[in-house]
Formats: C-alpha cells, sequence, structure tokens
C-alpha cells in the first residue's frame, strides 16, 4: 500500500512538474523545471525495473536536454517579455487537448495487462546473441538495423546543428571548475570505459557511457579545453563517423563471413564472433556519441575575434 | 541488392563528411550505381515475386523485416534516379546558388532513409526512417540560410510532434499485440477501441508529415524557401514517404470497419485539398509558392484515391492512388527546378518574374509546361493516366457524380495555375532582363523528367498492371 | 471496465497526462523553446508509457524472466533520436535568434540616425 | 507495298510535320534559310506520304499502326477512307499556310518558336485525324489545344494574352468534359477501332441513360472547338493572332478537329442505328441549326472584317455537323464535303483579310471601300470565297450545300430547308455588301496604313500566291465535282462504305 502511495505522489509530482514547466512565465523556470521532471522521470523509470533506462534518461532526457536548453536560453540574446495569452488562446486549445486526451485514455485503459510474448522470444535467442544482456542483445544484434539508423540520425543532427551554427563569443572560464574539470576528465573516461563494459551483462552501454564522456568533455570545452576537438579536424570527423562506418563495415565484413545471399546475412552477427563484434560496434559508437553530443552541445571552438550579432549591420 | 542500396547511399555519405572535395563526384557515382542496381531489384521482383527479408536471420516477429515488392523497387528506382538528376543539376549549378558542400552528405542521408523507409515493415523502424527523413530534410532546407531558418524550425517542430504522434500509436499497438512486424501484426488484427485509437493517432502524424490537408499548413513556406534542387527532392520524393506508410497502415493492417469508417475522411480531406490547394496555388503572388501549393493540392489526388480504394476496394484506385504519386514525383521535380532556375536568372521570387520567360528561357519555360501538362492530365502524361484509372475506377462504380466533377473542377484548378505562369511567360511586352546570360544544361536537366512523365503512356500497361496488383 | 492493476493504470494515466500536457504546451507556445520542451514532456509520456508497458506482468507474475527488452531497446532509441533532434532545433533556433537580434539593432540603428538626418 | 510499310505510313506522316517542328525550336532567329528549307521539306515530304496513302486508301487498303497505351485502348493510327479525307486537307492547307505565314511574318522577331509550334500544331491536326480509336482522338485533341495556345497568343500583347487565356479556358473545359465521356464509355464498351456503323450497339440495353450522358458529354467537350452554340464564345477573340494562324484555327485545325470528331463520334462510335436507337439525332440537329442562325446573324452586325469572318465560321462549321446530324446518306455527303469545301474557302477569305491589313492596313470593312482597284487578285478571291460561302454555283460552296438540300429531302425534316433559306439570306447580306465596297464604291478615304511590299505585284507574292491558290482550289473544287478526284467523290466513297453496312 505505501508503495501505492509512492507511487501516486511519484506521478502526481511529474505530472506537476510538467504542468509548471509548460505553465510557467519565464523560460529560465520552465528550463529548470524540465529538469526537474527529467530527473524524476528516471526515478519512476528506476521503480518500474527501468534501471538502465532511468540512467539513460537522466543523463540523456534531463542532463543533456537541459544543457541544450540552458545553452540556447543564454544564447537567447533578445529578452522576451512574458507573452501573455488571452482566454480563448487557452481555452480552445485545452479543450481540443482533453478531449483528444479522453480518446487517448480511454483506449490506454483498455489494454491487456499481459506482457507480450515477444519476451520468450528474445530469451530463446539471447544464447546466440553474443551478449547476456537481453537490451543490448535486441539493440546490436536482433534489431540492429534501428541502432545503426539511430546512429545516422545523431550523425545528422550534428550535421544539421553545424550547418546552422551562430557563432558566439567564448564564454569566460571560471577557475575552481577549470581546476575541478582537469581531474573529473579521468574519472569520467574510467567510468564510460565501465558502463560500456557492463552493457553486456549488466544495465549499461554505449549510450549511457558515451552520454557520460560527452557530459566530461563539455565540462572540459566550457572551459576552454581541448580546442582541437573540432569538426575541422579530420581525425575527429572520422572518429565521429567511426559510430556508423565501423558498424557498417563490420557487418560487410560479417556478410563476407557468411555464405548465402547478401540481403539476408546482412547484420547477421557469426555466433561465435558476435561478442566481439557487438563490443567493436559499441566501443565506437560509444566514441562517435560522445564525439556527436560534445560537439552538439559546446559547439566549435570558438574562433577569436569575431565580431557578430548587434555590431554587424553597421 | 537491398544491402547495396542501402548502404552505399550511407557509406558514400560518410565518405564525403570525411572528404568533402569529392563528395560531388561520389554522389553522383553513387546514384547511378544505385539506379542501375534499383532497376535490376525491379526486374528481379518483376520476375520472381516480391522479395522478403528477415534482417539478421531472427525469427518472425523479433527480427526487423524487408519487403522488396514491386511497388518499393518501383519508388526506390525513382528515387535512386531522381538524386541522380538533381544530383547533376546541384553540381551544375552549385557555384552560382551558393548551394554548400552540406548539401551532397545529406542528400545521400536522405536516399538512404527513403530508401530503408519504402523497404521496411516494421512499425518502430519505420519510425526511425521517418525521423531520420524529417531530420535530414530540414537540414536540406536550412542550407538557404538565413531566410530558410524559420520555416524549417516550423517544419522539424511538426515534423517531430508529428513522429510522436506515429510512435505513440506504434506504442498502443505494441502494448496490444506485442509485436511491431506489419505482416504479423495484421494476422492479429483486432479492430476495437485500442488499434483504431492507435490508428488514428499514426494517421495524424503521418498526415502531418506528409502535408495532408488540413495538415499542410507547414508545406509552402518549407518547400518554397528550400533551394531549388532541395525543393525538388522534398516535393517529389520527402512528403510521399509519410504517405506510403498511411497506406500501409490502412490497407494492410485496418479492419473492415475502421477502413469503412475512415474512407469518406480520406476522400473529403483529398477533395479539400484539390479545391483549397489549388485555390492557393492560382492565389499566390509567389513563383516557387505556387509550385508548393500545387504539392498540397496534388496530394489531395493521392488522399481522394486512397480514400476511394479504401471505400469500394477498386484495384484501379491503387493503381491511380501510386501513378498519381510517380507522376507527380516527376512532373514536381521539373517544376522546382525550372521555376528554380528561371528565378535564379531572372532575379525574382515573384510569379512576375516568369513575364517574357518564354523568350528569355524557352527551355525552362517550356519544361515548366510540359510538367504543368501531366498536373493538370493531359494525355499522355504520367498524370493523365492516373487521372485515367480514377475515372474509370468511378464510373464502374455506378458513375460517383459527385466525385466525377469534383476531379473535373481540380482538373481546371490546376490548369488555371500552370497557365497563370505559363500565360505570364508569353508577354511579351516588358520581359524581365536576365541578370545573367542564361544555361542551358540546367534547363535540359529541369526537362528531362518532364519527359518521363510524358513517355509514361509507352509503358503504362506495364505499370498499371503492377501497381494495379500490388496496391500494397 | 480495465484489467490492468492500480498501480499500472496510475502509471499508465500519467503517460497520458503528460502527453496531453506536452500537447497543449505544443499548441499554446507560444515561444518556441517552450514548444521544445512540450515535445520533449510528449515524448517523456510516450516513453513512459513504453516504460509501463514493458513493467506488465513482472509485478505480479514472478514467472517472468525480465521486463520486455524490446520496449527498452525501443526507448533507448527513440531518446537518442528524441535527443538528435531537440539538439537540432534548439541550434536552429539560436540562429533565428542570431538572426532576429542583428536585425533588431540594425532597426534601431536606423531608428536612430533617422531624426539625425 | 509492305506490311512495314502500312503499319509505319502513318506515324511516319506525323512525324514529317513533327521533327522539322522540333528542329525549328532549337533554330536561331537568323538562320532564316534552313528554317524554311526544313517547313518546306516537311510539307513536301508530307504531301508525298499522304498521296501514297490516298492511292492505296482508295484501292481498299488499310493502314494500322498501335502502340501499347491503357489498358482496352491502344495507341492507334489509322488510315482510312474519313481519316483520309481531314489528312489531305491538312496537308495541302498546311502547304498554303506555311508559304503565307513566311511571307507575313517576314522581319517580325520569335520565328522559330512560332514556326516550332506551326508545325507542332500541324502534326497534332494530322494525328487526331489519322487517330483510330477514341482514347488516341482525345490525346491528339488535347495536344491541339497546347500546340495551338502558343500561336493564339504569340503577339504577347495584352489582347492576345486575354484572348489566349480565354481559349485555354474553353478548350481545357471542353477537353475535361471530353475526357470524362470518353472514360464514361470506355468503362461500359472499351474504346476499340472506329468502325463503320459504330460498336456500342451491343451495349444499348439497359445502358441507354449512360450511354446519352456519354454522347453528351462528347458533343458538349467537341463542341467548344467546334464553335457550338452556348461554346464559341472564344472564337472571335481569338481573333487578335496573326492572320495565318487564324486562318489555321478557322479553316484547319481546330474547329474543323471538333467538327470532325462529331463525324467520328456519330458514324464511327455510336453508328447511325444506335443514334436512331437513343434518339440523339434530333438534339444534335436542332442545336446546329440554331448554332447557323445565330453565327449568320451576329456576322451581320460585326464591323471589324476578321471577327465578321469569325462569325461566319461558327454558322458554317455548324453545317457540317448539321449534315452529319440528319444521318441521311446525302447528308452526310454534304457534311463531310463541306469539311474540305468550308476549309477552303474559309483559308482563302482569311488570307485575302491579312493581306488586305498587311498592305493597306485595312481592318474595318468600311474601310474597304476600293479596294478592289488597288488590290484586285486579292479582291478577286475574296469574291470568289464570299460567293462560295453564300452557295452560288459553280464554286465549291455550292456543292456542299446543294448535297445538303438533297439530304434534307431525303430525311423529311422539312423545317430544315427554312433555316438553309434563311441562313442563305443571311450570308448573302453580310458578304454582298463587303464585295460591293471593293468593287463598285470609290476610295474615298487614304488607306489607314499602306506598305509597299513588292515592286511587282500589289502585294508580297507570298501572301499573295497562297490566297490565288486556295481560291483556284475552290472553283475547280466546285467545277470539277463529278470526277474521281474531287472532295466529293472521296466524300461518296467514305458515306458509302459508313452506310453499307445498312
Amino acid at each position: 500500500m505505501s508503495l501505492l502511495l509512492f507511487d501516486t505522489i511519484l506521478c502526481l509530482l511529474l505530472l506537476a512538474l510538467a504542468l509548471a514547466s509548460i505553465l510557467s512565465r519565464q523560460l529560465a523556470h520552465a528550463v529548470i523545471l524540465y529538469i526537474a521532471f527529467g530527473l524524476m522521470m528516471a526515478l519512476a523509470w528506476a521503480r518500474l525495473a527501468a534501471p538502465d533506462l532511468a540512467l539513460a534518461e537522466a543523463a540523456i532526457g534531463a542532463g543533456l536536454t537541459g544543457a541544450l536548453c540552458f545553452s540556447a536560453l543564454a544564447h537567447q540574446q533578445i529578452q522576451l517579455k512574458p507573452d501573455v495569452l488571452s482566454w480563448p488562446q487557452r481555452l480552445w486549445p485545452a479543450v481540443f487537448v482533453l478531449l483528444m486526451l479522453g480518446g487517448v485514455l480511454a483506449a490506454l485503459l483498455q489494454l491487456p495487462p499481459t506482457a507480450s510474448q515477444l519476451i520468450a522470444v528474445t530469451q530463446a535467442g539471447l544464447g546466440n546473441s553474443g551478449v547476456s544482456h537481453p537490451v543490448t542483445a535486441v539493440l546490436l544484434n536482433f534489431r540492429s538495423w534501428d541502432t545503426l539508423l539511430e546512429l545516422v540520425v545523431l550523425l545528422l543532427a550534428l550535421l544539421g546543428a553545424r550547418q546552422v551554427a551562430p557563432e558566439v563569443k567564448p564564454a569566460t572560464s571560471w577557475s575552481l571548475s577549470l581546476s575541478w574539470s582537469r581531474l573529473l576528465a579521468p574519472m569520467v573516461i574510467l567510468l564510460a570505459g565501465y558502463l560500456l563494459w557492463a552493457g553486456a551483462s549488466q544495465p549499461g552501454g554505449a549510450f549511457q557511457a558515451g552520454a557520460l564522456l560527452a557530459a566530461g568533455a563539455v565540462v572540459l570545452r566550457l572551459n576552454q579545453q581541448l580546442s582541437w576537438l573540432s569538426w575541422s579536424n579530420f581525425w575527429i570527423r572520422l572518429l565521429t563517423v567511426s559510430g556508423v562506418l565501423v558498424f557498417v563495415l563490420t557487418a560487410l565484413t560479417a556478410i563476407l563471413l557468411t555464405p548465402g545471399n547478401t540481403d539476408v546475412v546482412w547484420l547477421r552477427w557469426p555466433p561465435q564472433l558476435a561478442a566481439g563484434i557487438i563490443l567493436l560496434v559499441e566501443l565506437f559508437a560509444t566514441i562517435a556519441i560522445a564525439l556527436t553530443l560534445t560537439v552538439l552541445v559546446a559547439g566549435e571552438p570558438a574562433s577569436t575575434g569575431a565580431e557578430l550579432g548587434c555590431g554587424e549591420g553597421v | 541488392m537491398m544491402v547495396v542500396l542501402l548502404v552505399l547511399p550511407l557509406l558514400s555519405a560518410l565518405f564525403m563528411l570525411l572528404w568533402p572535395r569529392i563528395a560531388p563526384l561520389l554522389a553522383l557515382l553513387t546514384a547511378s550505381v544505385c539506379s542501375l542496381v534499383a532497376l535490376q531489384l525491379l526486374l528481379l521482383v518483376s520476375q520472381q515475386g516480391s522479395q522478403q527479408v528477415l534482417l539478421a536471420g531472427w525469427p518472425s516477429g523479433l527480427a526487423i523485416s524487408l519487403e522488396a515488392n514491386s511497388l518499393s523497387s518501383l519508388l526506390i528506382l525513382l528515387t535512386a534516379l531522381l538524386q541522380l538528376l538533381v544530383g547533376l543539376y546541384a553540381f551544375a549549378t552549385h557555384r552560382r546558388d551558393k548551394l554548400g558542400a552540406g548539401f551532397w552528405p545529406l542528400s545521400g542521408m536522405l536516399q538512404l532513409g527513403l530508401t530503408a523507409l519504402w523497404l521496411s515493415r516494421d512499425l518502430f523502424n519505420l519510425y526511425v526512417c521517418l525521423e531520420l527523413l524529417g531530420i535530414v530534410a530540414v537540414a536540406l532546407v536550412s542550407l538557404s540560410g538565413d531566410k530558410a531558418i524559420k520555416p524549417a524550425l516550423n517544419y522539424l517542430l511538426l515534423s517531430l510532434f508529428g513522429s510522436l504522434c506515429y510512435l505513440l500509436g506504434v506504442a498502443i499497438l505494441y502494448g496490444a499485440y506485442g509485436v511491431l512486424d506489419i505482416t504479423v501484426l495484421a494476422s492479429q488484427w483486432q479492430a476495437d477501441l485500442l488499434s483504431s485509437t492507435a490508428l488514428l493517432l499514426m494517421t495524424l502524424g503521418l498526415m502531418l508529415k506528409a502535408a495532408l490537408w488540413p495538415l499542410h499548413g507547414w508545406l509552402p513556406a518549407a518547400h518554397a524557401a528550400a533551394p531549388a534542387p532541395v525543393s525538388a527532392l522534398l516535393s517529389a520524393l520527402v512528403v510521399k514517404g509519410p504517405l506510403f506508410i498511411l497506406c500501409l497502415l490502412w490497407l494492410q493492417l485496418a479492419g473492415a470497419t475502421q477502413v469503412a469508417a475512415v474512407a469518406p475522411w480520406f476522400a473529403g480531406c483529398g477533395l479539400a485539398a484539390l479545391l483549397l490547394g489549388g485555390v492557393s496555388a492560382l492565389r499566390t503572388p509567389f513563383a516557387k509558392n505556387m509550385v508548393a501549393y500545387s504539392t498540397v493540392a496534388q496530394l489531395g489526388y493521392a488522399m481522394l484515391a486512397l480514400g476511394l480504394l479504401l471505400r469500394f476496394n477498386q484495384p484501379l484506385f491503387a493503381a491511380a492512388l501510386w501513378l498519381f504519386v510517380l507522376a507527380h514525383a516527376l512532373a514536381k521535380a521539373t517544376c522546382f527546378l525550372a521555376v528554380g532556375e528561371i528565378t535564379a536568372t531572372l532575379g525574382g521570387k515573384r510569379i512576375s518574374t516568369l513575364k517574357g520567360a518564354s523568350q528569355t528561357m524557352p527551355l525552362a519555360m517550356f519544361a515548366f509546361a510540359v510538367a504543368g501538362g501531366s498536373l493538370i492530365g493531359l494525355p499522355p502524361s504520367g498524370g493523365f493516366l492516373a487521372k485515367w484509372a480514377l475515372l474509370q475506377g468511378l464510373w464502374l462504380q455506378g458513375g460517383q457524380l459527385f466525385w466525377l466533377l469534383v476531379i473535373v473542377l481540380a482538373t481546371l484548378l490546376s490548369a488555371a495555375y500552370v497557365f497563370r505562369a505559363v500565360v505570364l511567360a508569353f508577354n511579351r511586352a516588358d520581359p524581365v532582363a536576365p541578370d545573367f546570360a542564361p544555361r542551358i544544361l540546367p534547363q535540359w536537366l529541369a526537362l528531362l523528367p518532364a519527359l518521363a512523365v510524358w513517355a509514361m503512356a509507352l509503358y503504362s500497361e506495364p505499370l498499371l498492371q503492377l501497381l494495379k496488383q500490388e496496391g500494397l | 471496465m480495465t484489467d490492468l492493476s492500480p498501480q499500472l493504470l496510475l502509471y499508465i494515466v500519467t503517460a497520458g497526462g503528460l502527453f496531453g500536457i506536452g500537447l497543449y504546451g505544443f499548441i499554446v507556445g507560444p515561444q518556441t523553446l517552450r514548444r521544445i520542451l512540450a515535445l520533449n514532456i510528449i515524448g517523456a509520456g510516450i516513453f513512459m508509457l513504453m516504460v509501463v508497458l514493458a513493467y506488465r506482468g513482472l509485478a505480479d507474475d514472478a514467472s517472468l524472466p525480465s521486463t520486455d527488452p524490446v520496449l527498452h531497446a525501443l526507448i533507448l532509441t527513440g531518446l537518442v533520436v528524441a535527443v538528435s533532434a531537440t539538439a537540432f532545433a534548439l541550434a536552429l533556433l539560436a540562429r533565428l535568434n542570431q538572426a532576429k537580434a542583428a536585425q533588431c539593432s540594425q532597426d534601431q540603428l536606423r531608428h536612430k540616425q533617422g531624426p539625425g538626418q | 507495298m509492305s506490311p512495314f510499310w502500312q503499319q509505319y505510313l502513318p506515324l511516319a506522316i506525323i512525324l514529317s510535320s513533327l521533327l522539322p517542328g522540333l528542329i525549328i525550336f532549337t533554330l536561331k532567329e537568323t538562320q532564316v534559310k534552313l528554317r524554311i528549307s526544313l517547313n518546306l521539306f516537311g510539307v513536301g515530304v508530307k504531301l508525298l506520304l499522304v498521296l501514297l496513302m490516298w492511292q492505296a486508301v482508295k484501292a481498299g487498303q488499310q493502314f494500322y499502326f498501335s502502340l501499347p497505351f491503357l489498358p482496352g485502348a491502344d495507341l492507334v493510327l489509322q488510315g482510312e477512307a474519313l481519316s483520309l479525307l481531314f489528312v489531305v486537307l491538312s496537308s495541302v492547307l498546311w502547304l498554303a499556310t506555311t508559304i503565307y505565314a513566311i511571307g507575313y511574318l517576314e522581319q517580325s522577331p520569335l520565328r522559330s518558336r512560332f514556326f516550332g509550334y506551326f508545325s507542332l500544331c500541324v502534326s497534332a491536326t494530322v494525328g487526331l485525324a489519322l487517330a483510330g480509336n477514341l482514347v488516341t482522338f482525345l490525346l491528339f485533341y488535347e495536344l491541339l489545344t497546347l500546340a495551338t495556345f502558343p500561336l493564339v497568343v504569340h503577339r504577347g500583347t495584352p489582347e492576345s494574352l486575354a484572348a489566349g487565356r480565354r481559349y485555354l479556358a474553353y478548350t481545357l473545359s471542353g477537353g475535361v468534359i471530353l475526357m470524362l465521356g470518353v472514360a464514361l464509355l470506355h468503362s461500359l464498351v472499351q474504346s476499340p477501332l472506329f468502325t463503320p456503323g459504330g460498336y456500342v450497339a451491343a451495349a444499348i440495353s439497359g445502358n441507354e441513360g449512360l450511354l446519352m450522358l456519354a454522347f453528351a458529354l462528347m458533343i458538349t467537350g467537341l463542341g467548344v472547338k467546334a464553335a457550338l452554340l452556348p461554346l464559341h464564345g472564344w472564337l472571335p477573340q481569338a481573333m487578335v493572332a496573326p492572320a495565318p494562324v487564324s486562318a489555321l484555327l478557322h479553316a484547319v485545325a481546330v474547329v474543323k478537329a471538333g467538327a470532325f470528331g462529331i463525324i467520328r463520334l456519330v458514324y464511327d462510335v455510336f453508328g447511325v442505328e444506335s443514334m436512331q436507337a437513343l434518339q440523339l439525332a434530333q438534339p444534335l440537329m436542332l442545336l446546329a441549326a440554331v448554332t447557323i442562325l445565330y453565327g449568320s446573324w451576329r456576322a451581320l452586325a460585326q464591323q471589324d472584317i476578321k471577327r465578321r469572318l469569325a462569325y461566319s465560321t461558327i454558322s458554317q462549321v455548324s453545317y457540317i455537323t448539321l449534315g452529319v446530324a440528319m444521318l441521311g446518306p446525302l447528308a452526310a455527303v454534304g457534311g463531310l464535303v463541306h469539311l474540305v469545301h468550308q476549309g477552303v474557302m474559309k483559308i482563302t477569305l482569311f488570307f485575302c483579310a491579312g493581306n488586305f491589313a498587311e498592305t493597306l492596313g485595312i481592318h474595318k470593312i468600311r474601310e474597304l471601300n476600293g479596294a478592289g482597284r488597288r488590290m484586285p487578285v486579292t479582291a478577286m478571291a475574296f469574291t470568289l470565297g464570299a460567293l462560295g460561302m453564300i452557295g452560288i454555283p459553280p464554286t465549291a460552296g455550292f456543292i456542299s450545300k446543294w448535297y445538303l438540300g438533297l439530304g434534307v429531302a431525303e430525311v423529311g425534316q422539312n423545317w430544315l430547308i427554312l433555316v438553309f433559306a434563311l441562313s442563305g439570306l443571311l450570308n448573302a447580306a453580310y458578304f454582298l455588301p463587303v464585295v460591293y465596297r471593293m468593287w463598285f464604291l470609290p476610295q474615298t478615304v487614304p488607306w489607314p496604313a499602306e506598305q509597299r511590299l513588292s515592286n511587282r505585284f500589289e502585294t508580297h507574292w507570298m501572301l499573295l500566291l497562297p490566297a490565288t491558290f486556295t481560291a483556284i482550289l475552290l472553283l475547280l473544287m466546285g467545277l470539277f465535282a463529278s470526277t474521281e478526284l474531287s472532295p466529293l467523290s472521296w466524300a461518296q466513297l467514305i458515306v458509302e462504305r459508313e452506310f453499307r453496312h445498312d
């Protein structure tokens, strides 16, 4: 019963934070509330027997998205006056949303309480997948095509963001954080390596590890470190695309190793090599994710002296 | 072969990122090879029937399934050919139009996303494809620089929202049936509240992404703001992706009662798109917006055909639906390239820029008019074939006079907006002087798809057979 | 009406509610950043629904080996896709703001110079 | 003659104008000689090929070429007696008009474009004539619209653009309605080859309503180009086009495409028996009769020469429709032969009107006083054409009206005699004063804009020659109507084949 109470409070908190984030007058408040919401969400997921997802949500959903939003706020040079919406502007969408919500909830209540039969199939396939953790098996073996495309999406987001990136003046670094971050960096790398390794058998994996690495890199980067970490550097480009590239090349090599129609054996890892392949693919995916996220959050190392913004039109 | 079609664009896009200098060369090479392979795949499929693959050899349900049927392979071929053509056009004009180096890898990714989408038969994989397409499309639009940022952002947000609606539907379906494979799902399908809600959510999301009326508001601004080759790709191919999934859902999954309930709505939306899109195209003062609104209107034909197909289950409507998609893809590629070429050379973006273009840029104007002929549906163009199939279907269903009237009106509207531009081009009084000497090669490239769409008459019979039996 | 246990019901309704809240925020806006947050809330709602669905059966049926790994994998994929899209949207927003700011300062400049001439 | 030759001859006839046309598009303005030679080469080849076909068809052969197109409706080109009638007419008149246009457009800009579309227009007309089934006919019918539009707006002035818009609005609407009708008929009986006696008879029972609807839709679609009464509005406005274009639009390409389509529809799709069974003839007859009188009546009030000719066209083309709709062999002969005769006569009149406008700047009828003395050859040709239109022997016009009259007697629709008499009177009333002015009234004011186009002749020889040629032709067709080579005997041959199955 107390568990149900906990659940109820958690759910109410989630709803309240989300609503507050949407309704708060100040954008900065909204972002903070959103981050809090993300952390609560992670808690809820941990409660629902999804600790690996909770980790990912905390790192990606709350942490990264929050960081991105804050950096967007910082770039928001014009202070928008808090917009006041008139009643009809609020009412009609609310009516529409309530109607739609009613429909969706009515349907959701019909969901069967039993889990998918796929769980059994997954378990059966686990032995040949090369890893013992079922989520990793799904991600990098059973449905690796999704994962490959997802890495492409991540790369694309980077390309798109780079393409439109405005040039910004570097934030002045903070000496305390500078010294801290130097200490932080090796620890972050160690931790990320562990997460990656753990992914094969326990909660963890490329995404969490990558996100963690990225977080470390971002901290360093905000303190003017890692200036070599730039898209114009060929090796950085190579490492960033390596997530996808190694994945594809490994898959192509695997085709050569397996007899049969190329379409049929595409992405099929030979069982005895599967563990190694998955670790290889994951390793590069981690590096690529870390680099991509770093560049996404921290942007290019600022070219000094570029006077932009208001002064430009003179 | 599917692997080649998927991996080649991806690998070449990666290499383009690493070595930007050879990007155009690589892009053209890839597109040519892919065209050949796609042709081979089409031949294979037409001889041996559809090719199904459970990826990585895992059992059905666990694995992602791909299927190359005749429709998919036709669309893959179309994608590869248009990529090749647009690549050539972009190569010929990229210096003048300041198309950034970003175009090449993005166009490779676009090809990957589209090919993956045409092949996929897995609900979640389709979601990833959709997101890939959406992001790559927005990135391509934003190549235009400052003027395109706002429409691009709007496009991205709505596209994300559409994807999320779709994803919610997928989640509900998985919650109900525990599978993602469309074929498996179809065998377990029950027409109840749960599946209806999921279908409606997915339909909402897909209609938003495909810019189907009334959720088309983002399209004209985004397509008009993009660089000409990008607009051509977006209008010709990208909006067809979600449409394809929509058809997949309603034709393969939905139960009879669900279909019966939704069919009139689809047809009605198609009707509204045809008429209102046509009117908007007629009224807008900007050339590229006119072409973009024409896309909204033409997608109405596809919607109408889908609605009628669901209502009457007449194979002719399936043929009409896909013929519209094919013909529109080719015609619209020409329209955007031709209009882009004209506005770039004559310097202006209003329709009045076209004044006298039949003298200053006769070839591009001719290309536009020829493509316009297909949009109107004049014989023997692809647009005519599609309309013919639609009319035949309607007459065979006992003369649906109301819909016939709609088609007549829509045809006249499309004629009105096409010829509004053409008549202006024949104005000899004071033609707009070109900013620089018109170039011949891009104009010829713009003409090519229009010629292809008019030549559709020559291979219409096999095409009709192919699409009628397929219909998804 | 429903066969779901109260706990599951609670979480499912919460997930639905988050979808609704996000939807409202997305429609009403008005700032773009807020709409991006709203999209993320919608996404969180959907992922939460998936987490709950993966958890089904585990609460009262100990015979199940684990939560549904397929759904968990889908969520991970979805999260990365969502954050990618968000990052891109924010980059576009930053560019838009910069262009606006430049425009705004130009206008101000013109405004100041105007009366002097 | 080998079967290969037989198969590709219809295609070759179309290509003989299409290919030169496409090449002409690519020529520069300054390549005058090359353009003229290409044009004339195309005309020559086409005439030669048509002659070959004519010989063969007379001997009873048929030509057939097909490409796969729609299911149940291939793209078919067919050379038989009726199609040849129209092919010969358009090829011969194309020759005359090409020469005329070369003279007329000398020194004007954008000639490559003009002659390119001119050739396309003729190709579409010939294709329409050779079309072997309704779908093919529809295809060329629409192509004709597209090819003539640039000619109508060729001048690029606001009036011509407005006329072009109106022309498109009418013809494209007509095209869509025709398409609806063709699609409906196709859904009932597919689209087999045009056959004498029609092919719908088997499907009549149970489908009366739909067949009547299809007929009405198709007549409406065709009626736009044939300028049947409520659908004629584009034609007087399209007069702003250059004279050779008006000549071509009125005499050969556009209006005749409509009239020819009606002939095909009545005889080779529905057939006389089905027409009677469905009682479709009477309304069509009535419509044609009203159009005849209306056109003549409106012509009477026009002061502009070309506009008067335009309304005269509306009236005269409906003679063809009327002859067809009467469903009697003699009336059919009259209608068919009028297709040719009216073409030759009307083109003569338009050539002459163009000559007056180019040489003397005359556009209004009242400015024609004394023109006969300044330009006797042109005035003579005009007089011949006018007399032909009224139907005075021995011109060609007399022959067609005579057969139409005989046809009335044959089918017993005696009220039509009244129509013919009234229309004849009106014709005389609007043509004879013009002739009178030219020859018998003295010139009172100077010519509006006189140009000296030739030292030796009254005007440029390239303008004079075609007018003289067609004037002589219309006289010859009247004088030698009974010979084997005349359009009349050809029309009789067609009608004999059409009605043979009775």
